[in-house]
C-alpha cells in the first residue's frame, strides 16, 4: 500500500517535460486568466467586506491552481459540490461573479440563477461529501456516463461525513473524485494536529481505491490528475482521492488573524511558490505571454469585477422569499406567519411615511 | 381495485412494491433492506424484482445513508431511506437540518429534495435500548421536512404513496407496535391519503381526543372505557405541517381536550397542539388541555415500559378528569 | 471581591479561568480555543496559563469531541467542550441523546456525566448560514439534559460556574449578539448564579414578557415604547429544568403573556411555556398567550434576518395587543 | 504501509512454539473456563429468549476466544467499554451472570451494582468507541498508567463516530486498544460489502498508528497480541487497532434468520475453526485436561449459570429508579411526573383490590 507524488511545473515555472499536458495557447490562457480573475474576485470581496459591504469572506488567496486546474479538466455535465472556499471552480464553471457576490452579500436569492450541475456553497465541513457521493451514484445508476467532483479541506477529513461518504464510495465505486485542499491549516489547526497519518491521500486506501498526492499549486499536474481521475470514474473505474498539497495565503476568513498561529517566514516560503507565478513564467518561456497582454488583461478583469459588484449590489432581496422556498406549496401556517410578517412591514411603512 | 387483508407492514411494502413499478426513480436503501428484505420485513421481495441498483444493502451509517440519498434526490432519483430504528435516527439530524430541510430554500428551488426517510418508532414491544424510542420533536421542529406518522395499514400505505411523491423531504414513521397488530383491507393498486390532513376517527360533542400513531388504538380502548361520554377523536396523521384546522374546529364545539403522546411531555407535539389551540380558541376552552404523555425521562428498559407509555387507563383517567372539571 | 466592567466574552473567560485555577479537574477543548484562544476570543490566554492539556485543540469533529468528553467525564474530569457555533451542534445530538443525557440513568448512577457543552448561538450579527441559528429546542427535549442560556455579563459568568460545577451534562448557548453588546460589573471571584431559576427582570401587574437571551435585550426596548403598561420582564437562563414557579405566580397576577424567542414558532420553547401556563394557570389568563418568534423557516442569510428576527417592534406590538385583548 | 496477520494455536490445536505464551496451568484452564462458561451462559439467555423470559439477545457463539483472551490481557484498573456482544469480556472482567441476565430481562438495575471500570452495554453502533478514546484520554492527562480498550464489531467501522475516535487516538496518543470483532457479517451484510478495504486493520494506517489483524478464534494470539498492545499504550506509545478475524456461530440476533443471507456450509467450515475445542486439545496435549475434569467443570458451570438465572427472575424493578437517576437532584417537574404516576398506580391498585 502507498501513494504517489505528482508534480509537473515547478515554483521555478521549469516544467516536466514527460508529464507536460498537451494543452493549446487558448487553453492555457484560459488556465491563466482564470487563475487571475479568481484572485482579482477575492481581493475585491476582502476590501468590500472591510467596507462592511459583505459577510464574513474566506478568500481562496494561493490556492488557484487547485480551483481552476480541477474545474477545467471537468466537463459542463459533471456535477460539482463545493465547500466554501471554491470560488475559483465556481467562476471557472461559469456562474457569474454578480451572483458570487450577491450570495457572499447574504442572500440566497444570489441561487435562483445557478446553472445547472453546480450545487450551492455547503458551510458544513465535510457535509457536501455524501451529496457528491449521491449524486455519482445516481449517476451510475441511471447508466449515465458522468463524474462527480466534490471539494474539501484537510480540516473536513476529520469529520464523520467524509469517513462515509468515502467508505460508500468505494463499496459502490461511485465515480467521484474527491478534491481535498490541504492548505495546511482549518482555521488555526496545522495540518498535523489535525490527523496523525502521515499524508491525507493515504486515507484512501482505508477504502479501497486510490489515493494521489499532488502539488496544488501546480495547475498542470491538478489539470491532468483530474483529468484521469474523471475518465477512470466515467469510465466504471470508481474514485479517486487527490490531495492538493497548496498553502492559504490569506487569513481563515476576514475574521481571522493568522498571525497567531503562524510564522510570518513560513507564508514567505509558500509566497515563492504562487501558482499564477509559475504559469505566467511558463506562458512567457513559450512565448504565449508579455507584459502588454498582463496589463490588457488585467484591465479587462478590472472592469469585468466592478460591474458585478455593481449589479449585485443593486440586487433587493425579495422577502416572500423567506416563505416562497420552503416547501413546493405553502403550508396553512406558512401562510399565516406570511401575512403576519406583511402586516407588520405595511403596518411600519405607514408609521413611517403617517 | 382488489382488496386484500393486510398489515401495516405489507401495507407499507405493497406502496413500496407498487410505487417502484410505477417509477423507475424510486428506490429504496438502508441496512439490511434487501437480501435480508429489512428487519422487519418491510422491504421484503423488493431485491429479487427489481435489483440491487433499486433496492441496497447500504454499510452501516446513518448520516451517510441519508446524506448520500440527499445527492441521489437532487439528481432526480426518489430514494426511500429506512433508519433502521428510531433510536439511531440522531445521527442523520445535521443532514436533515443543514440540508435535506433546506435544499430548495439555499438554492431557491433550482434544486429540491423528494426523500422520504422510513424508520419504525416507539415503545410497546419489548425491544433493546433506543428500539422504543418516539422522536418526532426533533424533525417537526425542522422547518422544510414534513413529518408523517401512519396508524392504520389503510392510511400507512396511502400516506407512504403521497410521501414518495411530494417534492420535499418527508420523514415517514411507522409505530412498529402496529406493525402487526391488525388487519385491515387494503387496496391494492393506486390510492393515496393526502399529507397534512387529519382525519375525524370519532365524532363526538364531549371532548376531543387527539393522538397519532400507536396511540391512536390506546385511544380506541380507552373510549371503551368511558362509553358515556361523545369523544371525538382525531389522528393527525401528518404531524408537520400540521393541519391545526380539524382540530381547532372541534375544540371549537368541544370545548375540551386530551392529547395523548409516546414522546417526553417537554416539548412533546402535545405543546405545540395546546399553543396552537391558545392562539386560535383560547376562548372556547373549558378545561385546561391535558397531556397523556412518556414523562420527561429517557425511554425505560422493558421491565418499566408499562409505567412509562400512555395506556387505556390513563386515558381513561384523563378524558373522566378534563370532562369533568 | 473586585469588580470589573465586563462584556460577556470576558464574564464567560473570567468564570472558565477562575475554575480552572481552582479544580485542576476542568478543562477546555474544542476548534480553535487552544492557540487561537477561539473565534470569538472566549477562552483567550487560557492555554498560556494552563497548558495544552488542559486547553485543548480538537481535530475538526463535532461528535468526536463531544463523545470524547464523555469518556473524560465518566473518567473525573469536567470538560467544558465548544461547539464552534450553533449550527454544528446537529452532529452532536446523537452523542447527546444517546449517551451524556442517559449515563447516570442506564449505570443507575455508577457513572455521571458532568460535561459542558457551550456554544454560541443566534442571530443579528449578519453571519454565515449555519452561523445564525437557534437550536434550543433539540436539547431541551432530550431529558438528562439541561440547558443554559444568559442574557448578562454577570448571569453568563456565575451560570457557567454552577454548570461547570453541576454534575450533570448542561448544554450552555451564548446569545453571539450580546457577545460585546454592552458591560457591567461583574465580580471577580467566586459567585454562582444558580440553574433552574428564572429571573424577573422587572415587575409589573398588567403583561408578562418571557425571554431569555438575546430577546431579553430585545424585550427591554420594546418595553421602553409601551411605557404606559406595567410589564413583567422574566429572564428564564435555565431553559431545561424551567423554573414554572417564576412563570405561573406572574400569569396568575398580570393575566396575560408575550413569549419571544428566536426559534422557529413550532415547537420553539413558547409552545412548551403555553402548555405548562394551561395546565397550572389557565383560569388566570385574560388572553391568548402570544408567541413573537423565528418563523417556521430556515434562518435566512443576512439580507433577511431582520425580517425574521423578532424585534422591539414586533414585541410592542404583541404587548399592546395582549393587554388589549 | 503494511499490516501483519498473527496466528499462534490453529484449528487442530497445533501451536506455533516460537511464539506461543507462557502461562501456567491455572491461567490457561481460566481462560478455558471462562470460554465454556461464556458459551453456556449464552446459551441459557437463548433458551430463556426463546421462552419469552428475555429480551431479544445476541450471542457470541463462536467469539468466545476474542472475548476473553482480551479481557484477561487487562488487568482490572483498565477501562472496557463494550458495543453489546461482549458477554464474555464482562464475565472474565467479575461482571455477576446474574446482573448480565438483569440486564437482558430488560432492566438498567443491571447497573447499579457494575463493578468499576465497566461501562454498559452501547446499543447504538460505535459510539462507544469515542467514550473509550475520551477515558484513556483522561488517564493520560491525569498520568495513570492504565489504559482503555473498547469493543466493536466489523460494521462498525463504517459509522463517523469509529472515524472520529481513531483520528482523536492518533492525534493524541491515547492508551487505547481498539478490537475489532470482525465476525464477518453485521446483521446481515457480509463483510466485503461493508468496506472495499482489503483489511480492516488497514484502516489504521489512515490515522498513523499500527493496525494488526489476527486469528480471532485463537485465544493465545488475542491475548498475545492485547498484552502487547496494552503495555504499549500504558508505556506512552499510543494506540493499536486489531482486527480479531473470527466468525458469527448464531444468528445476528434471536430476531434473526441467517439462512437468509449465508449459506450453511459456510458455517460449516467455521465450526471446524471453533475456539473452545483447539484450547481444549491443546490442554489435552498438555496433560492439563481430560474428559472428568470437562464433566465437572460443566456441572459446576451449569449450578452457576441456573442459580444467576435464579437470582436474576427474582428481581423486581424500582419504578422509582425511572425518575431518580435522570438528575442527581429530581428536577420539579420530575417529582409532579412521579407523583401523577404513583398516583395512578395507587389509584389501580385500590380499583384492583376494591
Ligand atoms: C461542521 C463544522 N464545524 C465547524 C465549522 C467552522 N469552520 C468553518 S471553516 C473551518 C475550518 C475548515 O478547515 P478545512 O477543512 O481545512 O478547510 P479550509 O478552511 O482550510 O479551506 C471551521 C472549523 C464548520 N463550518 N462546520
Ligand atoms: C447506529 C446503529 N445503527 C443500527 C443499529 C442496528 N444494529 C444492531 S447490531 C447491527 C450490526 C452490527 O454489526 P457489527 O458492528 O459487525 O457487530 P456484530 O453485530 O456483528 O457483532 C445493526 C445494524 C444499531 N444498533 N446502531
Ligand atoms: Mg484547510
Ligand atoms: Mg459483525
Amino acid at each position: 500500500m502507498s501513494v504517489d507524488w505528482l508534480s509537473i511545473l515547478d515554483a521555478e515555472g521549469n516544467v516536466d517535460e514527460s508529464l507536460e499536458p498537451k494543452l493549446d495557447t487558448e487553453t492555457l490562457e484560459k488556465f491563466y486568466r482564470t487563475m487571475v480573475l479568481t484572485r482579482m474576485y477575492d481581493d475585491k470581496a476582502l476590501k468590500l467586506q472591510r467596507q462592511g459591504r459583505m459577510l464574513t469572506f474566506g478568500s481562496s488567496l494561493g490556492q488557484e491552481a487547485t480551483a481552476v486546474g480541477s474545474a477545467f479538466a471537468m466537463k459542463p455535465d459533471d456535477w460539482f459540490f463545493p465547500a466554501f472556499r471554491e470560488h475559483g471552480v465556481q467562476i471557472a464553471r461559469g456562474i457569474p461573479l454578480s451572483l458570487l457576490y450577491i450570495y457572499w452579500m447574504g442572500s440566497e436569492d444570489a441561487n435562483l440563477k445557478l446553472p445547472p450541475k453546480n450545487f450551492p456553497v455547503a458551510i458544513p465541513v465535510s457535509t457536501q461529501i455524501l451529496h457528491a457521493v449521491g449524486a455519482a451514484w445516481a449517476a451510475k445508476i441511471k447508466k449515465q456516463n458522468i463524474a462527480s467532483v466534490v471539494y474539501f479541506g484537510d480540516g473536513a477529513t476529520s469529520e464523520g461525513d467524509f469517513h462515509e461518504g468515502m467508505n460508500f464510495a468505494g463499496v459502490f465505486k461511485t465515480p467521484t473524485v474527491f478534491i481535498c485542499q490541504n492548505n495546511q491549516y482549518a482555521i488555526s489547526l496545522p495540518r498535523e494536529k489535525q490527523t496523525a497519518s502521515k499524508t491525507l491521500a493515504q486515507k484512501a486506501l482505508a477504502y479501497g481505491f486510490e489515493g494521489i498526492q499532488i502539488d496544488g499549486n501546480d495547475v498542470l499536474a491538478v489539470y491532468s490528475v483530474t483529468l484521469t481521475a474523471l475518465e477512470k470514474a466515467r469510465s466504471g473505474g470508481g474514485p479517486t482521492m487527490i490531495e492538493c498539497f497548496t498553502y492559504r495565503m490569506g487569513p481563515h476568513t476576514t475574521s481571522d488573524d493568522p498571525t497567531k498561529y503562524r510564522k510570518a517566514a513560513e507564508v514567505e516560503e509558500w509566497k515563492k511558490k504562487d501558482p499564477i507565478k509559475r504559469l505566467r513564467i511558463y506562458l512567457e518561456k513559450k512565448g504565449m505571454w508579455d507584459q502588454s497582454r498582463e496589463d490588457a488583461m488585467i484591465k479587462e478583469i478590472t472592469d469585468e469585477v466592478e460591474k458585478a459588484v455593481k449589479e449585485a449590489e443593486s440586487y433587493k432581496p425579495v422577502v416572500e422569499n423567506m416563505f416562497k422556498y420552503v416547501y413546493a406549496d405553502k403550508p396553512l401556517h406558512l401562510k399565516e406567519q406570511m401575512d403576519e410578517l406583511q402586516g407588520f412591514i405595511s403596518k411600519r411603512r405607514g408609521n413611517e411615511s403617517g | 381495485m382488489s382488496l386484500a387483508k393486510l398489515n401495516m407492514v405489507q401495507a407499507i411494502n405493497l406502496a413500496l412494491f407498487e410505487e417502484m413499478e410505477k417509477d423507475p426513480t424510486v428506490l429504496v436503501m438502508g441496512e439490511d433492506v434487501g437480501v435480508d428484505g429489512g428487519v422487519f420485513r418491510v422491504t421484503e421481495g423488493l431485491l429479487s424484482k427489481f435489483g440491487s441498483d433499486r433496492v441496497i444493502d447500504t454499510p452501516l451509517a446513518e448520516s451517510g445513508i441519508v446524506g448520500t440519498a440527499i445527492g441521489m434526490a437532487v439528481s432526480g432519483l426518489k430514494p426511500v431511506a429506512e433508519i433502521q430504528f428510531e433510536g439511531f435516527s440522531y445521527m442523520t439530524i445535521d443532514q436533515l437540518a443543514a440540508h435535506a430541510s433546506r435544499i430548495r430554500y439555499r438554492s431557491r428551488g433550482t434544486y429540491h429534495c423528494p426523500l422520504v426517510v422510513r424508520a419504525p418508532y416507539g415503545g410497546g414491544v419489548k425491544a433493546l435500548e433506543h428500539h422504543s424510542e418516539a422522536v418526532a420533536t426533533f424533525y417537526i421542529h425542522i422547518p422544510g421536512l414534513k413529518v408523517v406518522i401512519p396508524s392504520t395499514p389503510y392510511d400507512a400505505k396511502g400516506l407512504l404513496i403521497s410521501s414518495i411523491r411530494d417534492p420535499d423531504p418527508v420523514m415517514f414513521f411507522e409505530p412498529k407496535k402496529l406493525y402487526r397488530a391488525f388487519k385491515e383491507e387494503v387496496p391494492e393498486g393506486e390510492y393515496t391519503v393526502p399529507l397534512g390532513v387529519g382525519k375525524k376517527i370519532t365524532e363526538g360533542e364531549d371532548l376531543t381526543l387527539i393522538a397519532w400513531g400507536a396511540m391512536v388504538r390506546v385511544c380506541q380502548e380507552a373510549m371503551e372505557q368511558v362509553k358515556d361520554l361523545n369523544v371525538e377523536l382525531i389522528d393527525l396523521r401528518t404531524l408537520s405541517p400540521l393541519d391545526d384546522k380539524v382540530i381547532i374546529d372541534s375544540v371549537k364545539k368541544t370545548g375540551r381536550v386530551v392529547i395523548v403522546h409516546e414522546e417526553p411531555r417537554t416539548l412533546g407535539f402535545g405543546a405545540e397542539i395546546i399553543a396552537r389551540i391558545n392562539e386560535k380558541a383560547l376562548l372556547s376552552l373549558e378545561a385546561p388541555v391535558k397531556r397523556v404523555t412518556g414523562f420527561d425521562v429517557p425511554m425505560p428498559l422493558p421491565k418499566l415500559e408499562d409505567y412509562y407509555l400512555p395506556n387505556a387507563a390513563k386515558v381513561a383517567d384523563a378524558i373522566k378528569e378534563v370532562a369533568a372539571f
